[in-house]
This record gives structure tokens, C-alpha cells and sequence, in this order.
């Protein structure tokens, strides 16, 4: 599974995607983060606040407590600054 | 229509093609955002960085939702991303409705979502080097007054 | 800028050179009214009477109210009289301003004093004949929700 | 001093101006709209719900209680629709 990393999240972790492979217990995407943030300091760091991010699946926006199963692309998105 | 793209656009044009593709509608709006370049703190540039299948995505579902709830004929959606100057024009939406108040709703309903629902981040570039513009407060607080019963749009997660 | 017209013109190409002729501008947004047959109620006509003098006067006032109570860089009023057939352009409202917030309602306030408050007179050409419209009771409900302390535009008389 | 009527009001007079002199106790435009009413049965039966109509003097709308003295050109207005 792929997970994408955009503007100043991709910048202070040096990388604009990662390949994964979440253990059997990571479910939903909140999961993901949560473990996520196990395996990486920079990325446990600049998600302290992670009320303020939004996560999207497959090109969509997703609630947080959405499954991983089956998903290919999932992205990890700070406060967008679109318009 | 929907169109994120990295090439320069004419708004005017676009209007024009826009309003000529529809008959029966008695009103269009359209807002253009332009790279603004203050003179007590200037820029060389707006970067853009976009993730563009979730952008595509996203503005069609926001578009479909602005059609529905605003009883609107039509609405366009171009949205650039890279690198533009101070006076280029980043974004544009159109819509096409039968009388005013719908065309200026289903406008200022479609901005308040861009600002805050579509995956574009802007970074100024300046004299001193790069920043990343923050997300605006009041951008979050205008997109709420539109999140009633009748919108499908998905609010904001917690 | 304020023009009152029979001719013609292009309102995208309009849009272009006001925004062209601005630096510092975040935000422009537009208003565009068009002659609209409805399939039910079809029309070959919108026949526009107009006090040239007392609408140019008039919209010169509002267009100096707009610009002063929104904090516009511009604003550009353009409204056509004569005979003009459907799909065509009647008027146009642009506003430029830093932020979207002021674009969006000095260009509704404009709009909603035009509909009242500038000497057009509209006569609907049918095929059994010509009528005049009405005065929109929205219309004026519409334009008083701006008449607070602020606005230097006159009430309408009693 | 010239009056003009627009739209359906100077359908109904069959003219679109008229040239008046009114007496010394008309002083304010809304004397002027009750002697002219005087003078003419189809601009009173016209102007039978008088708050419907607005006044311009000189090309500027103004309130029914401004004073004509030194005016040139009113005009009364119907409710007008524009945009």
C-alpha cells in the first residue's frame, strides 16, 4: 500500500510517498496513522495535531475511521490552501 | 466542467464560452483568483503543489453537490497548479443559473469549499526564501455556514 | 467605471481588461445579466427604456458607495438599453478586490440596487404582443437588506 | 420647467414630456405631482398609489419633498427594472 506525503508534511519528512505494509491489527486509516507514527519520529512529530489533517483513500477524502482493506493509495493531506 | 491543469487559461474566454453553451440561463457569476503581491511584503511567486486525481475528484463532487442544491444550469471549475507570477490568475469558477441569487450562492458555495476541501497547498515564494501560506481560520468558518442538512458535501472530520 | 449603451459588448473580454488594469487584486468577481426566453413563456425581445442621464448619475453613486463601504480597487457597471434579443448580454457588474469576501457582496450589492434603483424599464416582446415587467417585490426586499447606517445610497423615498 | 414620464406611464399619456409652469404655491416636487394630477385625468388615475413611483430632479432621484425652485427637468419615475 502506498501512502503519499503533501507540502510541508512531504517537506520535513524527505520523501513524497512511502510503500507499506501494515501489520494485521492496523483496520482503519486512524489505525494506519497511529502506526505510522510508530515506525517515524519526523512523522509522530509534525502529526501532533492531527485533528488538522485529512486523510483520503484511493483519491477521495475519507472519514478517519475508514477500513484500509483493499486500498492502494492512501494520503496523508495538511490544512489545504486551495481557491 | 472541471479542468486542473498547470497551463495558463484566459477567465474571459472561458466565461464567454461558458455563458454561450447554455441557453435559458438568465444569470452567470464568476469569481477569478489572481496572485496577489502585497506592496509591504511582496512575492516573486505562488507555488502551487497539487495532488491532482484527488483534486479531479473532489471538485466534481463539489461541483455536482453546488448543481443540485442551487438549482444551477451549469458550473465550471479551473484550478491551476506550479509556478505563477504576481497577476496570473490561479483559479476560476462560473455558474450559469436561471435568476442572480442562485448564481451567487452556487459561486460563494463552490470558493468556500475550494479554500478548504480541494488538495492544493500554496507556498509564497519571497526575497527572503519559501514559506507555506497557513490555512485560514475563516476560510474553515465560511465553509461551515453551508454545511445544513442539505448539503452531501462531507463536513470536516474531527 | 460606469457605461450606459445600445451597443453591444463582450463581457469576457470586459472582465479581461478590468482585471488587466489592476495590480494588487486577490479577488474579482462578475455579474452578468442575460435575455432568457423561457420554453413555456417564450419571448423574441427584451426591450430596455432608459434615462441616460439619471442612470448614469445613479450608477456613478452607487458604483462610489460600493468602492468605499467593501474596500474595492474597482468596481465596472455596464448595462445596455434598446432592443435585445435572447442570449444576449444586458449588463454586467465587476468587482476587484484583495479578498473574495469583498468581490462577492460588493458585486451582490451592486446588483441589487441596480434592479431597483437605475431607470431601466424592461418590456418583454411576446408573440402575442409586448408587456412590461414587473417590479420584483424580491427585488426590493433584496436591496433594503443593505440599507443599514453604512450605506450612503438613499432609501427609497415613502 | 420640463416633465417626463417613462415607461408604461408614458404609454398611458401618450407622451413622453411636458412642458409646465406651475403656480407659486407649488414648492416641493410632491406639489408638483398633486397639481399635475389636477391638470390631467389619465396621470391621476395613473398615479393613484403615488408611493410606487420615484422622482428625479435634475437627473438625481431625490425625495418627494425637495422644492422644485430652479429645477429644469423632473421626471416620474415608475418602478423601474434594471439588472
Amino acid at each position: 500500500m502506498k501512502v503519499l506525503y503533501f507540502a510541508w508534511l512531504r517537506e520535513r519528512l524527505n520523501r513524497s510517498s512511502d510503500e507499506v505494509s501494515p501489520p494485521p491489527e492496523v483496520v482503519t486509516l486512524a489505525d494506519l496513522v497511529t502506526w505510522l507514527r510508530t515506525q517515524d519520529e519526523a512523522l509522530d512529530i509534525s502529526m501532533a495535531n492531527p485533528a488538522i489533517f485529512k486523510l483520503s483513500r484511493d483519491a477521495r477524502i475519507v472519514p478517519w475511521d475508514t477500513p484500509i482493506a483493499g486500498a492502494r493509495e492512501i494520503a496523508i493531506l495538511p490544512p489545504m490552501t486551495g481557491g | 466542467m472541471i479542468r486542473v491543469t498547470q497551463e495558463p487559461f484566459d477567465p474571459g474566454a472561458e466565461a464567454n464560452s461558458f455563458q454561450a453553451a447554455h441557453v435559458g440561463a438568465g444569470a452567470m457569476v464568476t469569481f477569478t483568483g489572481i496572485v496577489r503581491s502585497k506592496p509591504n511584503d511582496p512575492i516573486t511567486a505562488l507555488i502551487l503543489e497539487c495532488y491532482p486525481e484527488l483534486a479531479e475528484n473532489e471538485l466534481a463532487a463539489i461541483r455536482e453537490t453546488a448543481l443540485s442544491r442551487f438549482g444551477l444550469i451549469d458550473a465550471l471549475i479551473i484550478h491551476r497548479h506550479g509556478r505563477l507570477v504576481p497577476g496570473e490568475t490561479i483559479m476560476m469558477v462560473a455558474t450559469l443559473a436561471p435568476h442572480r441569487q442562485a448564481a451567487f450562492e452556487g459561486a460563494q458555495f463552490l470558493m468556500d469549499y475550494l479554500k478548504t476541501g480541494a488538495p492544493f497547498w500554496k507556498q509564497e515564494e519571497t526575497p527572503t526564501g519559501l514559506r507555506w501560506v497557513d490555512a485560514n481560520v475563516e476560510d474553515d468558518t465560511a465553509r461551515e455556514r453551508w454545511a445544513d442538512g442539505t448539503s452531501t458535501v462531507p463536513k470536516a472530520e474531527k
